[in-house]
């Protein structure tokens, strides 16, 4: 029987007090370190960040690795196919030097010294060079649109969402005429009359692309606003601003954050679609955009060209999407599991 | 118990909330409320989801601008304008606790933050130690320890984040307290916790409150006077006990008879008062009395005037025809 | 509804008139003048043209006048193409572009919902990452490079279908499919995340517990359900085919919109940019305002109280 | 009389990212033919969950039943394919749900959400399935049922919301009905209307419900016996009678005492402190030991054995065990004490 | 006559006989955009000035040797006051398709239409070039005689006799017989055109064809069809039945049809030309007369400077940019007028002459860079390339660019790439550096190219000046002696290239095309419509 191995001690009164009873074994951990700990977790969101650190990374060392500045042109090794030391003994990964004719364009052109590891264009351009050199310049672009768009968005839907009333209909009527114009037709009509450059683009991708910010921040401004944490710190007295700055702004920089993660991809899409009718970047400067765009043309005959800028330009909207994604897993507590 | 000679902290008069939904309609969230509230009582606020209750308790701490109507605090016009001097001595004499205690605490800020807020608004500490001295203080108050200072709101159970909240609340010094529901999101065994959390502190402290919450019993233990609200108006206010033994309004009456009593003999034996239907929208209620649709009593002059909200016996306030002295000699139901 | 509709009219209209003029003033600030040829028009030639054109008087008649003709109905004549009403260069162009935005949607919505369905069904198994991973490259690949690989290998290489042009459903294959990729790839991820978000929900429980067979509850309470916010995407994602047009109907000579509406932007043919940007809007505000509409009326939630939020 | 359900040692475990949350820990329950059973516990204490596991309805991906039976009318529901639970779903245990808002829905007309039950378990045409769902709600009292079976559930109140859902409950006359805090998202006086309109049904089909909730005046109200559960176990378990007036357990003692009564003065409410357990780690003693004044290093270390105290009465408390010092409970938890 | 009837056949019942259709011949085209114009008068664009050359015809047309032969006269003008008026007999079967007769008062009518302020054609200066009488005053809003195209020199003498007048002895205007090959000057059938009104050559069956094919279907932006027109004159020479185009804009995408056959034939652009210049039964490249060139604006205090611009154009290789980046045909220029664009009077090609001008190598090019550097007292020279928005220009300024800033330490080029009628603004307000410019011939004469750069010339956009140039310019345009005209012409052009650098040739444009080997006698013309599909045949 069970109860004949219990000691008669056991049955005395046992001291549990109630401190012990309140304490909290777990580790402490502030939301960031929560949705930190959440996002790695996250195999997606992890592989996103490992691709955008190592293109971050080329995008920068890239263009100092070879010897060939961006633009430095040679006519003698024209649209060389790419060539990568110990990786040309594989045939199959295409990166011998062999062309899609069978013709090995080094021998060809005399250039079997030389390593161009993405191949080089109609001009003699090392493309691997160029395409890390692109990938800054997408990237900037990228990066500004969705730094502008998210100041002018964060500050829109912040007044709009926070002083409400009158302002707030104003401010939203606004908006939905913003929205009611084509995005793509303002932005083509906004290069034309601007001069394409990457301020001009940016600018471009602005005008229509911060709505979508603005109309997020107010939503959750206006969902904060009544969150009884809010009216807490109003019922102490708090100023707007601190409110703003302490109980709102915290809250919302994870929607904040995760709309940018999705901003940074689409502008480096439009802008490959803004090089593809003609209005992209201004040459000898290149874009990923106006990258895909020349090789586009030669598809066929130098796949290299359209190959990697392409596959970079997916690669980056990949990872982007993915990191995003796992961010709001991370970020919006009603996706929490 | 006396209710004469105390002196009044709170007026409220002829408060009214409305909202503005949709392009024209309105809708009469509080319509015409009046009670006071003597020092060191506490007046118990309860009723039916959407009946007003929290708009009340949020129009009083000037939450939200009254519509007509005014209160006053000690005398002073609570919506009445303010410079910010005045505005911040008055934000630290009221204060206000939540219901819900997931939705009341910023989960991106330390508990120590959340409540040093008080403190660090009308800058009650000198210094940082003195900050942390204050908090760890109020931490012990409500039965929390120190270390859990520098934790985050989502480590916390319910109940313990309602007794932060109150933490919080404490911070400044208060002497009026509006309790919004602070224990219906909490389990039957940790409501207790807080309840009697809220007492020892009235005691010590000599606190006010409005306490508000649809659970009869916990309002009924914890008030001294209770008022019934019913869509937007109070319909009856009395001392808890005469509010329980006799209620007058037939909405009062209804209410007691429909709580559930942990007492299966009683319960057995219990005449209930069911009520027909729900409650009707605030934005169109009915006409005369609110509660007119769902009375069992109701009479034709219901549908036609508003019931005058008048002193059926002493100290207690009721608001309904069948205590119209002009119509019918008190004949009760 | 009916107020709801009229409201919406009005910023319709509201919405519209601001956009024109602002064309109008874009296409003022546009250098140079929508002449060809126009290195050897002699200045004398130039006077001319603008007169006739009604260049010469000054913006703001020009601006009425143009706006007073529009509220007519008139969208002028085409500087480019030998005097053609515009409003005629637009009826004549706008049915391939229709035809292949409606095939892509449809396509790809359906696509795009099964996989978005089965993913969800069968979370974190290998549908799953499949259809996450076609999502993924879906949104990721421009469409011009889906297109010129379709067009190469499936119209050049495999010789299955026409490789471009515009002769019958055969030659809408390719357009259509490169279109649709990108719709498919955004209906399947919003789907998925709607049906795992409805699966999750109380009813599904409830009608589970009412003892339906699995594929009922799916059919009937998950799938409907998920699908109603998928239809608020529908609105967005369908102007972005306009976007998505503009570049196939080029690469597959389809003879659209987008395509005439490229070729108006190098030409500098402003009235029928204007008028496209217009058409375009049309077209932008009233799918923003049927998805409303179709939003109320597939979720009894919003039909009585007409409108969203 | 006859069990019509029985759950033995029935064990419910979560897989999640953080471990295994043991939800349900040796579950042991009967319920009669036509009897109203009411578990009453607090949040978390794994009410839902063994409700859930009776229909069979968890998580498939995350939930897993370890160990244990669930026979109804002695088949193991356990061992059930899915296809012949669907059989059971609704015509022989159907249940009503929390929340009135939630469980129904939002696109479906109310009639069609009855009707779907009737068509598939009771072979009913359309017309016929029609005819029944209005007279179900006739039944639940919602007036004018023709037409507001053509309604949406957004245009039903709360009340008659969980009206209808106990109508979809109620369609096929099933022999169990579940019912998981049917009124806590009510209000008094709609809860007065769905219990007695509860109370009502229960006289009339003779069905036998298991009542979940953690209010003890529903309890009173409504059931015969009474389980109390805490931590993922059945602490106590009685008629209703044996569980108010003469409670065994240090947590019944605690749940009743913490609550005020109307009847009585006093002050200051016995409060449970602390907090329940976290099931990710479950205590190996007794559930309880942490939060109970009486406890003894015995109700640390081991899980106590439900013992009997009266044929229908059990409590699983090492208090029960002769070795053990006598303990009186708090006058607060005397409810009859007080009267 | 049998093949004739066949024709007909074919015509009147497509469904019959598949033998028939079989021996049809079918060519298809693409062109890289929609007609804009099918009025003849108002074609000023290569897609329908070709369409135009093909569907109507007026007193001359061009052979395949690009020379003018008489089409819709029957025989040469009569000369009248000592050449000034010339007289021509039409052709008694050239009727529009309708059956009408093309007769005399046509012509009257659309030429006086083309000079008519109203209709404002963009190529009524085609009729100064003719020197046809009053047509600079009628075009002059200055004039008095401005818009009074009664005033114009053409009478209907009758129905079949047209009588032209010119200001002057076209005999200093050797090119005047092609001139008239221009689709300006084709008739248009009066009462049809006036029925039509606004209308008129709006759709295929709005308009009336007398040319050797008919345009027998037009969908807008998608393509048209023509057929061999049956009622035309000279139906017998005409050997295609019918011709399809397909308005196919991406190059990629004509190439992909090509190769699947759907088309006929195509350019292709330089990328190409590595995938198909060893297969030399399809691929050909086609000299142009269109010549490319750097503009330097002399406004620009370093481009004033004449070994600054000598160097500029010396400084990097032309070759390489033509052999390597074109790759298309195109050849080198250093000059301005094309090579084998015209004949002189004795038959020799203009360039014979002088040959190349400037022609130097980069260490020369150093040299001059840095005597002109010393020149202006300045280290670095900072300047813009205005240029074009199309990807080919693009690349070949990158090119220059690259190859100038390597060549002449301490000049740096920016490309500004403007769309097309932005960067005619700026040229036009010489509001620019360096520009990358183009001019094809409006006629088959030298003058069309050194004209341009005379003191005031609308074309001279580039603050170009030289008195002894604009002598000689003014000297050649009135000078009867042809060989003298022709021996001023290339002096003139010398001192423009060779002694002032007042432009960088470029290059002289040639096209890459691929055709189906079966694809015979496919000639272009310098001027005018690109093709005659008359001379077409399909083997
Ligand atoms: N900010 C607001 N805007 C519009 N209507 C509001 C607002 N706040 C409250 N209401 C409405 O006012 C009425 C009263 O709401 P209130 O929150 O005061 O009720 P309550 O008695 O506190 O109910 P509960 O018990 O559910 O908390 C309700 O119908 C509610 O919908
Ligand atoms: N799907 C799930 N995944 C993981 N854990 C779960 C899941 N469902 C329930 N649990 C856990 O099982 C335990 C018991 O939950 P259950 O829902 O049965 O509680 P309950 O007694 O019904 O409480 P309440 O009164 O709040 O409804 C809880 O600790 C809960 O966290
Ligand atoms: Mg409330
Ligand atoms: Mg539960």
């Amino acid at each position: 029987m069970r109860e004949k191995q219990l000691n008669n001690d056991l049955f005395q009164p046992a001291v549990i007090s109630a401190e012990a009873s309140e304490k909290i074994t777990k580790e402490s951990t502030s939301f960031w370190q929560d949705a930190r700990r959440r996002l790695f977790e996250n195999k997606g969101a992890v592989a996103g960040i490992i691709i955008i650190v190592a293109i971050l990374l080329f995008a920068f060392i890239g263009p100092i690795m070879s010897h060939n500045g961006f633009d430095d042109q040679d006519t003698s090794r024209t649209n060389l196919p790419p060539r990568i030391p110990l990786l040309e003994k594989v045939s199959f990964l295409g990166v011998d030097g062999v062309d899609i004719r069978g013709v090995d364009q080094y021998k060809m052109k005399n250039q079997t010294k030389n390593y161009y590891w993405f191949g080089t264009d109609s001009l003699g351009r090392d493309q691997f060079v160029r395409i890390w050199k692109g990938t800054q310049i997408s990237l900037y672009i990228a990066f500004l649109a969705a730094a502008i768009d998210m100041i002018i968005g964060v500050a829109y839907g912040a007044i709009s969402g926070f002083f409400g009333g009158r302002t707030d209909n104003i401010m939203q009527r606004i908006i939905e005429i913003v929205v009611g114009i084509p995005n793509l037709i303002v932005i083509i009509l906004f290069i034309l009359i601007l001069d394409p450059g990457i301020l001009s683009i940016t600018v471009a991708l602005v005008i229509t692309g911060w709505t979508t910010m603005a109309r997020i921040v107010r939503g959750q401004i206006l969902k904060l606003k009544n969150q009884e944490f809010v009216m807490a710190s109003q019922s102490l007295g708090a100023t707007s601003s601190r409110i703003l700055t302490k109980h709102m702004f915290p809250n919302i920089l994870g929607a904040i954050i995760i709309t940018s993660m999705f901003t940074i991809p689409s502008a480096i899409f439009f802008e490959a679609f803004l090089s593809f009718i003609g209005l992209g970047i201004a040459p000898p400067t290149a874009s990923l955009g106006s990258l895909v765009n020349e090789g586009f043309k030669s598809l066929q005959i130098y796949p290299h060209l359209v190959m990697y800028p392409a596959v970079i330009i997916s690669l980056i909207m990949i990872s982007f999407n993915l990191l995003g994604d796992g961010l709001r897993d991370a970020l919006d507590p009603k996706m929490r599991k | 118990m006396a209710v004469v000679e105390r002196e009044k902290l709170l007026e409220v008069k002829n408060l009214k909330k409305h909202f503005k939904v949709g392009k024209n309609a309105v809708l009469k969230a509080v319509d015409d409320v009046s009670f006071d509230i003597y020092k060191g009582e506490t007046l118990g606020l309860v009723g039916e989801s959407g009946c007003g209750k929290s708009t009340t308790g949020r129009t009083i701490i000037r939450l939200y601008d009254a519509t007509d109507g005014n209160v006053a605090y000690e005398g002073v016009d609570v919506h009445g304008k303010k410079s910010r001097k005045e505005l911040k001595s008055f934000n630290r004499k009221m204060q206000m606790i939540f219901q819900d205690p997931y939705a009341s605490l910023n989960p991106r800020m330390t508990i120590k933050d959340i409540i040093a807020e008080g403190i660090d608004i009308h800058g009650l500490a000198k210094n940082d130690k003195e900050r942390m001295e204050r908090v760890y203080e109020l931490l012990e108050t409500v039965g929390l320890n120190r270390a859990h200072a520098s934790r985050y709101p989502h480590e916390f159970s319910g109940g313990q984040r309602q007794r932060i909240g109150i933490a919080r609340a404490l911070a400044v010094d208060p002497d009026f307290i509006i309790a919004d529901e602070p224990i219906s999101a909490l389990d039957v065994s940790i409501q207790a916790q807080v309840v009697n959390l809220l007492m020892k502190l009235q005691k010590e402290r000599g606190l006010t409150y409005l306490f508000i919450a649809h659970d009869l019993s916990m309002v009924k233990h914890i008030s001294d006077r209770v008022g019934v609200m019913y869509l937007g108006n109070i319909v009856e206010l009395a001392e808890s006990d005469v509010l329980y033994e006799e209620p007058l309004h037939p909405y009062t009456q209804a209410l007691l008879s429909a709580i559930p009593v942990p007492d299966p003999e009683v319960e057995r034996s219990r005449e209930r008062i069911i009520l027909e239907g729900d409650l009707p929208s605030p934005i169109s209620p009915p006409s005369g009395c609110r509660f007119r649709t769902r009375c069992p009593h109701a009479i034709d002059v219901c549908a036609s005037t508003v019931p005058k909200w008048q002193e059926a016996r002493e100290g207690h306030w009721v608001a309904c025809h069948l205590y119209d002295n002009e119509l019918n000699n008190g004949s009760k139901q | 509804m009916v107020r709801f509709v009229l409201k919406r009219m009005v910023y319709m209209l509201i919405t519209l008139f601001i956009i024109s003029s602002f064309t109008f003033f874009l296409m003022k600030l546009l250098p140079g003048s929508p002449f060809n040829n126009e290195e050897k028009l002699t200045a004398e030639q130039k006077v001319i043209l603008n007169e006739k054109y009604g260049l010469n008087d000054p913006i703001p008649v020009q601006y009425f006048n143009y706006m007073s003709n529009l509220v007519k109905g008139d969208a002028g004549v085409s500087f480019q193409y030998d005097n053609r009403p515009v409003s005629t260069m637009i009826t004549e162009r706008i049915g391939p572009s229709a035809v292949l935005g409606v095939e892509a949607t449809i396509f790809g919505t359906i696509i795009g919902l099964i996989l978005g369905i089965a993913a969800a069904l069968k979370q974190n198994s290998a549908i799953d990452y499949v259809s996450s991973l076609f999502a993924v490259l879906g949104i990721s690949i421009p469409s011009f490079v889906f297109a010129g690989v379709l067009q190469y290998y499936v119209g050049v290489k495999l010789d299955w279908l026409p490789v471009a042009l515009w002769d019958g459903p055969k030659y809408h294959v390719l357009p259509a499919l490169s279109l649709s990729v990108f719709v498919i790839a955004t209906v399947a991820r919003f789907m998925r995340t709607e049906m795992l978000e409805v699966l999750g929900q109380d009813y599904i429980t409830t009608a589970k517990s009412k003892g339906l067979k699995s594929i009922v509850v799916i059919w009937k309470h998950t799938i409907r359900n998920a699908m109603i916010p998928v239809v608020t995407i529908l609105g967005p994602l369908a102007i972005n085919l306009i976007t998505g047009t503009l570049i196939i109907e080029r690469i597959f000579a389809v003879p659209g919109l987008g395509y005439q509406f490229v070729g108006s932007i190098t030409l500098n043919d402003y009235p029928v940019i204007m008028a496209t940007t217009i058409f375009y809007s049309v077209c932008f505000i009233v799918v923003i305002l049927i998805v409303d509409i179709l939003y109320g009326i597939i979720d009894p939630r919003i039909r009585v109280a007409g409108g969203k939020e | 009389m006859k069990n019509i359900l029985e759950l033995n040692n029935l064990n419910v475990s979560f897989h999640t990212f953080a471990g295994e949350v043991k939800a349900v820990r040796g579950v042991s329950l009967h319920l009669e033919k036509g009897e109203s059973l009411a578990i009453v516990g607090e949040s978390g204490s794994g009410k839902s969950v063994t409700s859930k596991a009776i229909m069979r309805l968890l998580p498939e991906k995350t939930s897993e039943i370890k160990e244990g039976q669930i026979l109804f009318e002695g088949k193991d529901l356990v061992k059930l394919s899915n296809r012949e639970m669907e059989k059971i779903r609704g015509s022989e245990i159907s249940m009503i749900f929390q929340d009135p808002m939630t469980s129904l829905n939002p696109t479906m007309t109310v009639g069609k959400q009855i009707m779907e039950g009737l068509r598939k378990h009771q072979n009913l045409s359309k017309s016929e399935a029609k005819e029944r769902a209005i007279n179900l709600l006739k039944l639940v009292g919602i007036p004018n049922p023709e037409i507001r079976i053509k309604e949406y559930p957004h245009q039903f109140s709360g009340g008659m919301r969980q009206r209808v859902v106990i109508a979809i409950a109620l369609a096929c006359n099933p022999k169990v009905l579940i019912a998981d805090e049917p009124t806590t998202a009510l209000d008094v006086t709609i809860q007065a209307q769905i219990l007695d309109l509860m109370r009502d049904l229960q006289q009339k089909t003779g069905t036998a419900i298991i009542l979940i909730t953690h209010d003890l005046g529903v309890v009173a109200n409504l059931s015969q016996r009474v389980a109390v559960m805490y931590g993922g176990t059945i602490v106590e378990t009685g008629t209703t009678d044996e569980v108010f007036y003469n409670p065994k357990h240090p947590y019944t003692w605690g749940l009743l005492s913490s609550m005020p009564k109307l009847n009585t003065n006093d002050k200051e409410l016995l409060a449970i402190p602390g907090t329940p357990p976290n099931l990710l780690n479950p205590p190996k003693g007794c559930p309880f030991a942490a939060r109970c004044p009486y406890a003894m290093q015995v109700c640390v270390d081991h899980m106590p054995d439900a013992s009997d105290v009266s044929s229908t009465h059990k409590a699983a408390c090492w208090l029960l065990d002769e070795r053990a010092p006598k303990v009186e409970p708090p006058e607060a938890a005397l409810v009859g004490g007080a009267r | 006559s049998g093949k004739n009837g066949k024709d007909d056949k074919a015509n009147g019942n497509a469904s019959e006989g598949n033998g028939s259709s079989s021996k049809e011949k079918v060519l298809n085209l693409l062109d890289s955009s929609e007609i804009p114009y099918l009025d003849n008068i108002m074609a000023d664009d290569s897609v329908s000035l070709n369409v135009a050359n093909n569907v109507y015809e007026g007193l001359y047309t061009l052979d395949d040797k690009d020379q003018p032969v008489l089409s819709g006269a029957a025989e040469e003008p009569q000369e009248k006051d000592g050449g000034k008026t010339w007289v021509f007999k039409l052709r008694d079967d050239a009727v529009w398709n309708n059956g009408e007769k093309v007769t005399a008062n046509d012509y009257v009518f659309a030429w006086r239409k083309a000079v008519a302020k109203e209709t404002a054609t963009q190529y009524s200066f085609i009729y100064q070039v003719a020197g046809i009488l009053n047509a600079d005053k009628i075009l002059n809003p200055e004039d008095k005689m401005y818009n009074k195209t009664d005033q114009l020199g053409v009478k209907a003498i009758d129905d079949h006799t047209l009588e032209v007048k010119f200001a002057a002895d076209p005999a200093s205007k050797p090119y005047t017989k092609a001139v008239l090959s221009f689709p300006t000057f084709y008739p248009q059938n009066e009462a049809f055109v006036k029925k039509q009104g606004k209308e008129f050559a709006l759709e295929a069956d709005k308009a009336l064809y007398n040319g050797p094919y008919t345009l027998s279907k037009w969908e807008h932006e998608k393509g048209w069809q023509l057929k061999k027109n049956p009622k035309y004159w000279d139906k017998n020479n005409v050997k295609v039945d019918t011709i399809n185009v397909n308005v196919v804009k991406e190059e990629a995408t004509r190439i992909n049809l090509f190769e699947t056959g759907k088309a006929d034939r195509t350019t292709i652009s330089a990328e190409y030309v590595d995938q198909y210049k060893d297969k030399k039964d399809i691929f050909s490249t086609v000299p142009e007369s269109t010549l490319f060139f750097l503009r330097m604006n002399q406004k620009n205090k370093a481009l004033a400077n004449e070994n600054i611009r000598h160097a500029l154009d010396m400084g990097w290789d032309k070759k390489q940019l033509t052999d390597v980046l074109l790759n298309n045909g195109s050849v080198p220029a250093y000059f301005l007028v094309p090579s084998k664009f015209v004949n002189g009077p004795d038959g020799s090609d203009f360039r014979e002459k002088y040959g190349d001008l400037n022609k130097g190598d980069a260490k020369k090019a150093k040299e001059l860079w840095e005597k002109g550097l010393k020149e202006l007292g300045t280290k670095k020279v900072e300047l813009t390339l205005l240029n074009y928005d199309s990807d080919t220009a693009q690349k070949d300024a990158q090119f220059i660019k690259n190859q100038l800033e390597k060549n002449l330490p301490g000049l740096s080029l920016k490309i500004k790439p403007q769309p097309f009628k932005q960067k005619l603004k700026l040229e036009e307000k010489l509001d620019y550096d360096i520009s990358y410019a183009g001019w094809g011939p409006d006629y088959p004469d030298p003058m069309t190219f050194v004209d341009m750069f005379v003191t005031g010339s609308p074309h001279n956009e580039m603050n170009y000046s030289n008195k002894k140039y604009d002598d000689l310019i003014k000297k050649a345009s009135s000078e009867t002696d042809l060989k003298k005209r022709w021996a001023m012409m290339q002096d003139a052009e010398k001192i423009l290239i060779q002694d002032d650098a007042a432009i960088s040739p470029m290059y002289q444009r040639g096209l890459a095309y691929i055709t189906k080997p079966n694809l015979k006698n496919v000639v272009n013309h310098s001027f005018g419509g690109d093709f005659s599909y008359k001379n077409w045949d399909v083997k």
